[in-house]
């Protein structure tokens, strides 16, 4: 099959900094990837240039044939590439309802062509009732209707993860950017968070993620690409990374139990966007 | 029962000039109040919905009160190389208008200028611009008479050319057009709040990033909020200047922003009824204190109730007594009218 | 303290101690009290206290009590116009005096208009207030065209060859360069630089750079006492040393030599009254009577220079009222233009001015040169 | 050309209290992240401890200072610790409207306390200026810019080489940082208002005697503040020192060659067309935003 994605030889510097240095990877359309690396590697990095938030200091993303470069996140989420976030996946102060609401804005943009002219004629009856139905079946799919009426930011933050993705998928993609998408989820979530992804990807959509646990990229992914400082050191199906030496030096030489810290810790982690 | 409490106290006002028989000092009080709510609903729009806080919102007031004002009054003015404006005075509805549509375009203006930077730069640009055009009008004395004022501006007229104008000369009949273009505001708010743009305002206010992950443009969503604030604005201006009859470039001073934030940040930004009992508070301390203070302590207890607030009740009046009566704010209310909508 | 509440508070209290109170005439005082020009609002509303007391010590008019209701417009044109409103709606005073500054009485005009309520006014200088057809206007201070006419003699004793002006940015400021500087051209005195600043400016220092390289023999200025004291100072700091001659009637000499001391010796002021000199006034005994009340009171003797046109002002009412014969607005408005009596500055008789058939009521006070020297106010002699 | 020069010297003289007010602002802007709406208030105050102690208690002019520069350390201490402490952790528009109510209450206290009248501080300089060639400048005025080159240098100083410096420059790299290396970033933030708000106060002190003292007279300082700091980047002392320099050029150059009455309008201008040339301010590095 044909690349969805292509990051070409994509490097970021702040200031002095290398945060990534010439990143190159295609992801392939109806795929799940995982992109994985110790804390610090550049993956949120790399998320942030694919979906505009970040201007890379070389190279450039295309998506579906079409450049990313200088298209602003909105742009490029309406060209059907969406993401979650790391730490902040909701829009806290709104019922989870809500929150899908908004998060089909795209879909509300193509239901009616002038919104603002509409909602003050009060003319969008019909195409609200449409997006109620379609933001309760989006939570029935990610398994959230009974959660509906919560305000979100009060969630557990599991389930503010589930949030999150619904949101992605309200934009009705054609990739996924899943930004560590488990943490936080004890083990049964998880296991029906691989099946909701699974589910995803028999849609039609392809998934791009970045996971710290481990098991759950073996089991979920079709292959996985290593960063470590920034740099591209490995990549192919599950197997094959699991044994690759290059690997394995990466996340020993951080040590594993910096590793678990860095885990349990990357709640109050800065990234480079949101800091 | 949050939809009850609009229309409740829309009828206290309603009737509120049969109880106070027709005591002009009160229904000047009243008016005045009406107008700066209006200013504050439009300022809420901005502050309370989309989270940008914006201190030159007087800028727009003013500018709608001068374009109505100007309209109506006509005016003759050398503009340099030889070239004169000169207009005849038309009627105050069609300043009306025209206010609403000049300070709807400064307001799209700003907006450009401005939503490419936030926080502090934004608060500052937006003051840094009040101020320009306060000394614009207070220097242009050509087209403004400057300090001196404009003064005997016509009264408000209404009607259709062919079937005869009604001016709007008594203060009641100004009282009900305020109201009426409170109402209408209000309405128009609401509505915007509860569609697609309303949640994509409140969805940048939360949590930009994400906003802009599901597709919202950030630039432009805000720059049509600051033309439809704007736009509101300018209309409370011109009631302003077709009121009082008088204006002059005192009507652009930061105090009366200020006021304008204080009715908002009190009454609950990010609500609808927020700056309307904000406004009606705050608008009507001044008449009960005058009696019993000098304007400037009555100042210092604005600036503490402003202080005192923000530590006792940081949301505001209307969501926090919502809170205490165990009822939801009434920005949540569609929710509760929606789910019954929604397919289970 | 400048509370209005305090001063009525202060009047009907002793007003209830005659036992008059229930029959008083009120008489509205739309003065800016808060603001920039609150000290000279609160000046005229002390001086206007002091003929209020005096009335009515002497039994009052039409056999009852006068009472002041003085309202603060807060130096700001809008407020001015709903006080004015205020006075006349809720308080309903017949008459009212007001309202200082001349951008604050042009928008009281229209309510008078409105509610056919009359104004005396008694400081304003705009040319406008009295030439704009508003019959319910009567002035005692004069406009700057009828300054500019009264000085003109003097202008050739100066041997005045070039003026320039520093005027604020207001009808005040401007209608004043424009009355002098006509006034000037007719007398053959060419007119050069025509400099503007705002009311709150305190850094005139580009102005007067400005004006320092200009080759006029007097700088003609028209302001605020606050902002006069200020040009001096900065005139000094610059060196700039030309003949400066104020105009427009409230400069506060005494204020001036107290705050900019030396910075003030030579300059010249155009004044409407001279408590310095109270034999040289139209009516020495009164004149004399005045300041010693004034004093008596504990205000500071700056301040008649202003508060005396509060003093005449309500004095002017008063004998409108008497020859009313009712306190109704109609009947008063009839009455102002037989008022005639000497006040603090010459006497008040109300000419017509303006078109035809709406005419407003101007009286000719006394305009008088004086100079500062040596930290003293004296008349020059010519 | 001479009166080209006397501009420029006026505006030399004027620009050293404008970088002083500025300075003040963008200290506390840059290390604790607030909008300072007090920052004319106590502009005001200081001047008029000034005039209290001159004045009022007939006091030593050169003495009054620094008890006017004590004022302005003390009350800033007072509003950090009453009013800023307490929201720490909201959003930089609370704080805002926290500083703006703190405003009121602080220029009304002052119109209640003083009344409307303005008030003169008297100068112990003489009255005749410095006269070189056809350029004059005041005794007082060079007084006032040696002063505020002086408090300057001073603030320079503190900033780069004491320890509380050291800590205050962490803190503005990254409080969060800068609190787990040990620094005690309450204390820093309070010793930041103080320091800032006692700048103020020095200018307004130092501006008093030029000028009357009236309760109104911040109003119009801290609009030129938020201008100069926007000019030099928000957070940036130096940018703030030279932006103080320039407004006081645009604003003498402005009234002396365009149009007096646009005056005070040079400073809004600039920060308008600073914003949409380089929003971060002409002397700001390149700073990451999202």
């Amino acid at each position: 099959m044909s690349a969805i994605l292509s990051v070409d030889h994509v490097g970021v510097r702040f200031g002095g900094l290398v945060a990534i240095a010439d990143l190159h990877f295609d992801v392939r359309e109806g795929e799940i990837v995982s992109l994985i690396g110790p804390n610090g590697a550049g993956k949120t990095t790399a998320f942030n240039v694919m979906t505009g938030f970040l201007k890379p200091s070389q190279g450039e993303v295309r998506f579906r044939g079409t450049s990313l470069k200088g298209l602003a996140p909105h742009a490029i989420t309406r060209l059907g590439l969406a993401r979650t976030f790391q730490r902040t996946s909701v829009f806290p102060d709104d019922t989870v309802f809500d929150n899908v609401m908004i998060g089909l804005h795209q879909v509300g943009g193509r239901l009616g062509r002038a919104p603002v002219l509409d909602a003050l004629l009060g003319r969008a009856g019909a195409g609200e009732r449409q997006l109620r139905a379609r933001a309760a079946a989006l939570l029935d799919w990610v398994g959230l209707s009974g959660r509906m009426h919560e305000k979100a930011g009060a969630l557990a933050y599991g389930e503010q993860r589930l949030v999150g993705v619904a949101l992605a998928l309200a934009t009705e993609p054609a990739m996924l950017l899943l930004d560590e998408p488990v943490s936080g989820m004890n083990a049964s979530e998880t296991r029906v968070f691989v099946r909701l992804i699974r589910q995803v990807r028999e849609r039609g959509i392809t998934i791009l993620l970045v996971e710290h646990d481990m098991p759950m990229v073996m089991e979920v992914s079709d292959r996985i690409v290593v960063l470590n400082y920034g740099r591209l050191i490995a990549e192919g199906p599950p197997d094959r990374i699991r044994n690759d030496p290059a690997v394995i030096e990466a996340y020993l030489g951080q040590g594993s139990s910096a590793r678990q810290a860095a885990k349990s810790a990357h709640g109050s982690a800065r990234e480079p966007v949101h800091a | 029962m949050t939809r009850l409490l609009p229309l409740a106290l829309l009828a206290g006002l309603v009737a509120l000039p049969l109880a106070l028989g027709a005591n002009p000092y009160l229904l000047n009080a009243l008016i005045v109040t009406g107008i700066l709510t209006i200013g504050a609903m439009s300022l809420n729009l901005l502050l309370g919905f989309t989270g940008q806080l914006s201190l030159g919102h007087i800028a727009f007031f003013g500018i709608g009160a001068y374009v109505s004002a100007l309209t109506s009054l006509g005016f003759d003015v050398e503009l340099g190389f030889g070239l004169r404006a000169v207009h005849e005075p038309w009627p105050p509805v069609v300043g009306f208008l025209l206010a609403t549509v000049a300070a709807g375009a400064c307001g799209y203006l700003i907006g450009r200028l401005s939503f490419r930077v936030r926080g502090a730069y934004f608060v500052i640009v937006t003051i840094s611009f009040a101020e320009v055009v306060r000394l614009v009008a207070l220097n242009w004395v050509e087209l403004t008479q400057g300090p001196l004022a404009l003064t005997n501006i016509p009264a408000f007229t209404l009607g259709l050319p062919g079937l005869g104008f009604w001016t709007l000369k008594s203060k009641l009949q100004n009282y009900y057009l305020v109201l009426a273009v409170g109402t209408l505001c209000y309405l128009l708010i609401a509505r915007l709040v509860h569609s697609r743009f309303g949640r994509a305002m409140r969805g940048l206010k939360e949590n930009e990033s994400l906003a802009l992950s599901v597709g919202i443009n950030a630039t432009r969503t805000l720059t049509v909020a600051a033309v439809i604030s704007a736009a509101m604005a300018g209309a409370a201006g011109s009631l302003y200047a077709h009121y009082l009859r008088i204006i002059d470039p005192d009507v652009f001073l930061f105090a009366t922003t200020v006021t304008m934030v204080i009715m908002v940040v009190a009454g609950g930004k990010g609500t609808l009824m927020g700056p309307v009992v904000g406004g009606l508070i705050f608008g009507l301390l001044p008449v009960a204190l005058r009696p019993v203070m000098a304007p400037e302590a009555q100042w210092i207890v604005y600036g503490l109730v402003l202080i005192v607030i923000l530590f006792v009740l940081p949301r505001g009046i209307v969501p926090g007594m919502a809170a205490r009566l165990g009822r939801r704010p009434a920005r949540s209310a569609p929710v509760l009218e929606a789910s019954p909508a929604v397919p289970q | 303290m400048t509370g209005r509440f305090t001063l009525t508070t202060a009047i009907l209290l002793a007003l209830a101690a005659t036992g008059a109170r229930a029959e008083a005439i009120r008489i509205g005082v739309n003065e800016p009290l808060t603001g920039p020009f609150a000290a000279s609002g609160t000046y005229v509303v002390n001086g206007a206290k002091i003929a209020a007391e005096e009335i009515n010590a002497k039994g009052g008019v039409l056999g009852r009590q006068i009472e002041l209701v003085i309202e603060d417009n807060k130096s700001n044109p809008t407020e001015a116009a709903a006080v004015a409103e205020k006075l006349i709606t809720s308080d309903k005073t017949p008459v009212m005096m007001g309202a200082w500054g001349s951008s604050l009485t042009l928008a009281v005009m229209p309510k008078l208009m409105d509610y056919e309520v009359p104004m005396l006014v008694e400081t304003s200088s705009s040319g406008k207030i009295t030439t704009s057809g508003n019959p319910f206007v009567f002035r005692i201070s004069p406009p700057s065209s009828l300054e500019a006419a009264t000085f003109a003699p003097t202008v050739d004793k100066l041997g005045m060859k070039k003026v320039d002006f520093l005027v604020l940015n207001n009808d005040f400021g401007r209608g004043a360069a424009t009355d002098f500087g006509k006034m000037l051209k007719d007398k053959g005195v060419t007119v050069g630089l025509v400099e503007t600043m705002d009311q709150g400016a305190q850094d005139m220092s580009a102005q007067l750079s400005k004006l320092k390289a200009s080759d006029a023999d007097t700088i003609m200025i028209t302001s605020s006492v606050d902002q006069l004291v200020l040009l001096f100072k900065q005139m000094a700091a610059l060196g700039l040393k030309k003949r400066v001659i104020t105009t427009g009637g409230s400069q506060n000499p005494d204020q001036i030599i107290a705050q900019a001391g030396a910075a003030a010796d030579g300059t010249m002021h155009l004044t409407t009254f001279l408590p310095w000199v109270p034999e040289k006034t139209p009516d020495p005994k009164a004149t004399e009577a005045f300041i010693a009340a004034w004093k008596q009171r504990g205000f500071a003797f700056a301040g008649v220079t202003e508060s005396f046109r509060g003093y005449d002002g309500i004095r002017a009412i008063a004998h409108a009222i008497e020859k009313a014969g009712s306190a109704e607005p109609a009947a008063i408005t009839k009455a102002f233009w037989s008022v005639d009596f000497t006040g603090l500055n010459g006497p008040i008789r109300f000419a017509k001015a303006g078109p035809a058939g709406k005419e407003s009521g101007q009286s000719k006070p006394d305009v008088y040169l004086i100079e500062i020297k040596d930290g003293k106010v004296i008349v020059p002699t010519m | 050309m001479d009166e080209l020069i006397q501009h420029l010297v006026n505006a030399l003289i004027l620009g050293g209290t404008y970088a002083l007010l500025g300075i003040g602002l963008t200290l506390i802007f840059g290390i604790m992240n607030v909008v300072n709406f007090t920052h004319g208030a106590l502009y005001t105050v200081g001047a008029y401890v000034m005039y209290l102690t001159v004045a009022a208690l007939g006091l030593n002019f050169f003495l009054a200072l620094p008890v006017a520069i004590l004022g302005g350390l003390v009350l800033g201490a007072v509003i950090e610790v009453a009013l800023l402490r307490p929201f720490r952790g909201s959003d930089i528009d609370t704080t805002m409207l926290v500083m703006i109510g703190a405003g009121i209450i602080l220029q009304s206290g002052t119109l209640w306390t003083f009344g409307g009248v303005a008030k003169a501080i008297p100068s112990p300089f003489p009255e005749a200026p410095l006269q070189i060639g056809m350029v004059s400048v005041s005794w007082l005025r060079l007084f006032v810019l040696g002063a505020a080159l002086a408090l300057i240098a001073l603030t320079y100083a503190l900033i780069n080489r004491t320890k509380l410096g050291l800590a205050m420059r962490a803190a503005f790299q990254d409080s969060d940082t800068a609190a787990l290396m040990g620094v005690d970033v309450r204390r820093i933030y309070t010793a930041t208002f103080a320091l800032g708000s006692s700048l103020a106060a020095a200018a307004g002190a130092l501006l008093g005697p030029v000028y009357v003292v009236f309760p109104q007279m911040g109003g119009l300082a801290e609009l030129k503040a938020f201008a100069i700091v926007i000019l030099g980047g928000l957070g940036n002392v130096t940018g703030a020192a030279i932006g103080g320099f320039i407004l006081a050029l645009a604003e003498e150059l402005g009234a002396g060659y365009v149009s007096s009455g646009y005056r005070d309008a040079m400073g809004f201008l600039i920060i308008i067309a600073v914003l949409l040339c380089r929003p971060t301010g002409l002397f700001a590095k390149a700073e990451r935003i999202g």
